[in-house]
């Protein structure tokens, strides 16, 4: 079994018009800017995929990575728990012309749906958001007389995420907190793409030390060298990026 | 009536299961089947209590008893073995990350319903991971004697026995035929080529249905 | 900072009469097997703590570990997905005789629970069991027209749970399939006690590859050459053990 | 009116810390209680984007950014840090792990409700983990200046502001005094001794109770 696939553009074939895309990171942290801007690259060269939901902790940075994919026009609605950042622009200007949807979402909300859709639990309470604007026309009920408001699970077309580490199964390590969301994508989209740092032989990974089991991954493209959107954004980059 | 052994419906199920498939046995006669693997098809098997791409058993002596699958016997690891806990394990079953879970029956009806988990109200109850597979795999399918030890049809319009899961199979390997459920009903697929279809009806508590062409069911000697 | 502890007797102190235990291990494998024998100890010693309830995937195996709990009439009632062993004669034979109450679970669901105790999640929903005898009474509702099962959290006083290496902070890994319910009881349980084969310094553990971040722990005590349950069943041995 | 400063009340907040407590602090001014903790104490600080135990931030130039908090600022790692998913995390503060989460406010309310996330319908909606720390820390504490930029109540009958969280608020550490909710109310512990009940009572916008001794309201110049 090998899922490794030779580049980026083979990576994210596949990616259609109106499809949900998962992609990993909070912040800059884990988030798999090489895959993204590959999407762009196809969209730039055939006008696809457009109209996608996308799901994200945030809403992008500055000019790269999932603002750049905003900024494309190539999102209709964003599902996230913080659409605010240094440099904000991008989503805001769209949000506030009533160009992009927003669904808010608490953080761990956000977390524990995605889990749910990879985990095959269609619903769950918590007790999150109770009696807040975010609850509105939810389900509430109590258990053991405290309030709960019911959540569905999130699922996805696509996953985009970004790992340390992967062997040719799609078992996967992440780095420090860059681990994130993206586990929890790969177990949450019927096709997790992700970009490693690093492909390995198969035995090479410690199969104590796995973090995202390779059942939940199909797709593995190698960048050595990833960009790390903090760099960019310091650097006033803007993507295209300059050579 | 001539018969396919355990081993010969264990090769049948496994020719169905295509390279790179995440597979799931049940505990007992369904482990079987990762015996009959067709070369140059890789299986990725899972084990519910925690480990996916395991390998075969140890020999006698040399067993790792925190290696072990769902039903208590030692496996090894092999390159690509991955560790988990149970509720990530679960995840795989119920979120539908399973290609196939191939496993036994008491009963199987024709509506899918299966029966394999309690043969009634006497003695210990013990359900272990049963449930929750028929809800997972992609496509759960099952191996089993075509009729009781004594001679009764195990394929039923209704199951008598406590149900493990309501319309989850899709399809049965017996001793004697390969039987599809779509639709509510029996398909026959294959059969034995020594037995007529009117003999198979006799020993199945259900119509089988003969759309189209019907197989000969052939497995070499293992 | 520094949970552990001397011995396996103040590990375990703390657990009274009535209070649900649940203890870790897939069969023998993770069975925190000298946490359990410093239980019956107490109990021999002050006839408590009895009318446990007790979360295990198992009804114990033999006379040692779990069955000799049971055995020793300590446990009430059972919790778990498969009561049964290569010799299951203690938990078959209080059962029948009804001397145990058996909530039986299946082990998806069983996992779920503890997780969902774990996670703050009151109640989800499964296909788990549903249309069988073990949905009974349960409420059903539909998801996108298919049928689920809504299931509690399970919390338990205590866990007694086997890991591999501990540091000081209570952070764990475990071996192989021994992980299996350890880590998701460590989250469930008011208190957690841990008996690890190897306790380490703060640093010593790859903060990567932590199965269960110390948050989750209480108490940890070292058990450097803990028996494996299969290894002394296959000795016949029964508890008390022959020096 | 004497007032204290933002350091001063992230102080006062950091001394009601016991030694091992597991902590979580909101993002901005929350972040400062970390440095005042009481030596000889421990606290371990818990960030939702999955890190325990983490350090202080690294000096101009040395940060690693895939080790930052939720506020997207460098943190380091130190002996005994853990990583995990955002799963996992929001299991420890649903869960009820954290003894507590020390939060900034826009409002805070007699019952205990909390407003911190919204300023209304205008402009970009954020609420990042704000809702799940009220509901998971065991003690959900505030710390913020006793009035607004305007000179306005922050400390009030019912806010007014879009909720964060019903009942969830248990301490308020302010610019002017210690401020406990119990039974629904709001209970004076300690104030500045420089300013009478009266006055406190003045700038705040619901009935203080005065059930025991108030403390004077002692803080170091930090």
């Amino acid at each position: 079994m090998d899922k490794t696939v030779a580049d980026l553009a083979t990576a994210v074939a596949g990616i259609e018009d109106g499809m949900t895309v998962m992609i990993g990171g909070f912040g800059g942290a884990g988030a798999p800017i090489e895959l993204i801007h590959a999407l762009i690259d196809r969209f730039r060269a055939t006008g696809h995929p457009k109209g996608l939901i996308v799901v994200n902790n945030n809403a992008g940075n500055g000019h790269i990575g999932l603002a750049a994919l905003i900024e494309a026009g190539m999102v209709a609605k964003l599902i996230c728990s913080f659409p605010r950042s240094a440099d904000p622009v991008v989503f805001t200007e769209m949000y506030l012309a009533g160009k992009i949807d927003l669904e808010l979402v608490p953080q761990g909300t956000l977390a524990e749906r995605i889990r749910a859709g990879g985990a095959g639990i269609p619903a769950f309470y918590t007790p999150t958001s109770y009696g807040t604007d975010l609850a509105k026309g939810k389900h509430v009920e109590e258990f053991d007389g405290r309030p709960y408001v019911r959540e569905r699970w999130l699922k996805a077309d696509y996953a985009l995420v970004k790992a340390e580490s992967a062997d040719p199964y799609g078992n996967l390590t992440y780095r420090a907190a860059a681990r994130n969301f993206n586990p929890l994508m790969c177990m949450a989209a019927r096709v997790a793409v992700v970009q490693a740092s690093r492909i390995v032989a198969a035995g090479d990974l410690d199969p104590e030390g796995i973090v995202t089991p390779g059942i939940f991954v199909q797709k593995v493209v190698q960048v050595a060298n990833p960009h790390q959107e903090e760099d960019l954004n310091r650097a006033h980059a803007t993507y295209p990026l300059e050579a | 009536m001539q018969k396919l052994s355990n081993n010969q419906i264990a090769w049948r199920a496994a020719q169905d299961i295509a390279d790179g498939a995440y597979v799931n046995l049940g505990i007992g006669f369904p482990e079987k089947v990762a015996q009959f693997q067709p070369p140059g098809r890789e299986a990725i098997f899972h084990t519910e209590n925690g480990i996916l791409n395991f390998g075969e058993a140890p020999p006698a002596g040399q067993e790792d008893w925190d290696v072990i699958n769902a039903g208590k016997k030692a496996v090894t690891i092999k390159p690509g073995t991955a560790f988990f806990h149970h509720a990530d394990s679960f995840a795989m079953v119920r979120g539908g990350h399973l290609d196939v879970a191939i496993l036994g029956a008491y009963e199987v009806a024709e509506t899918g319903d299966l029966a394999n988990w309690s043969t009634g109200p006497k003695g210990v109850p013990a359900v272990g991971g049963a449930m929750d597979l028929v809800h997972g795999a992609k496509r759960v399918a099952v191996i089993t004697d075509h009729v009781t030890k004594d001679g009764k049809p195990k394929l039923l319009k209704r199951c008598t026995l406590p149900l493990t899961g309501v319309g989850c199979v899709t399809r049965v390997y017996t001793s004697l035929a390969v039987i599809d459920i779509e639709g509510g009903r029996f398909v026959l697929r294959e059969k034995l080529p020594s037995i007529s279809v009117e003999d198979l009806q006799s020993v199945t508590g259900a119509e089988l249905l003969v759309p189209g062409p019907v197989a000969d069911l052939i497995v070499p000697e293992v």
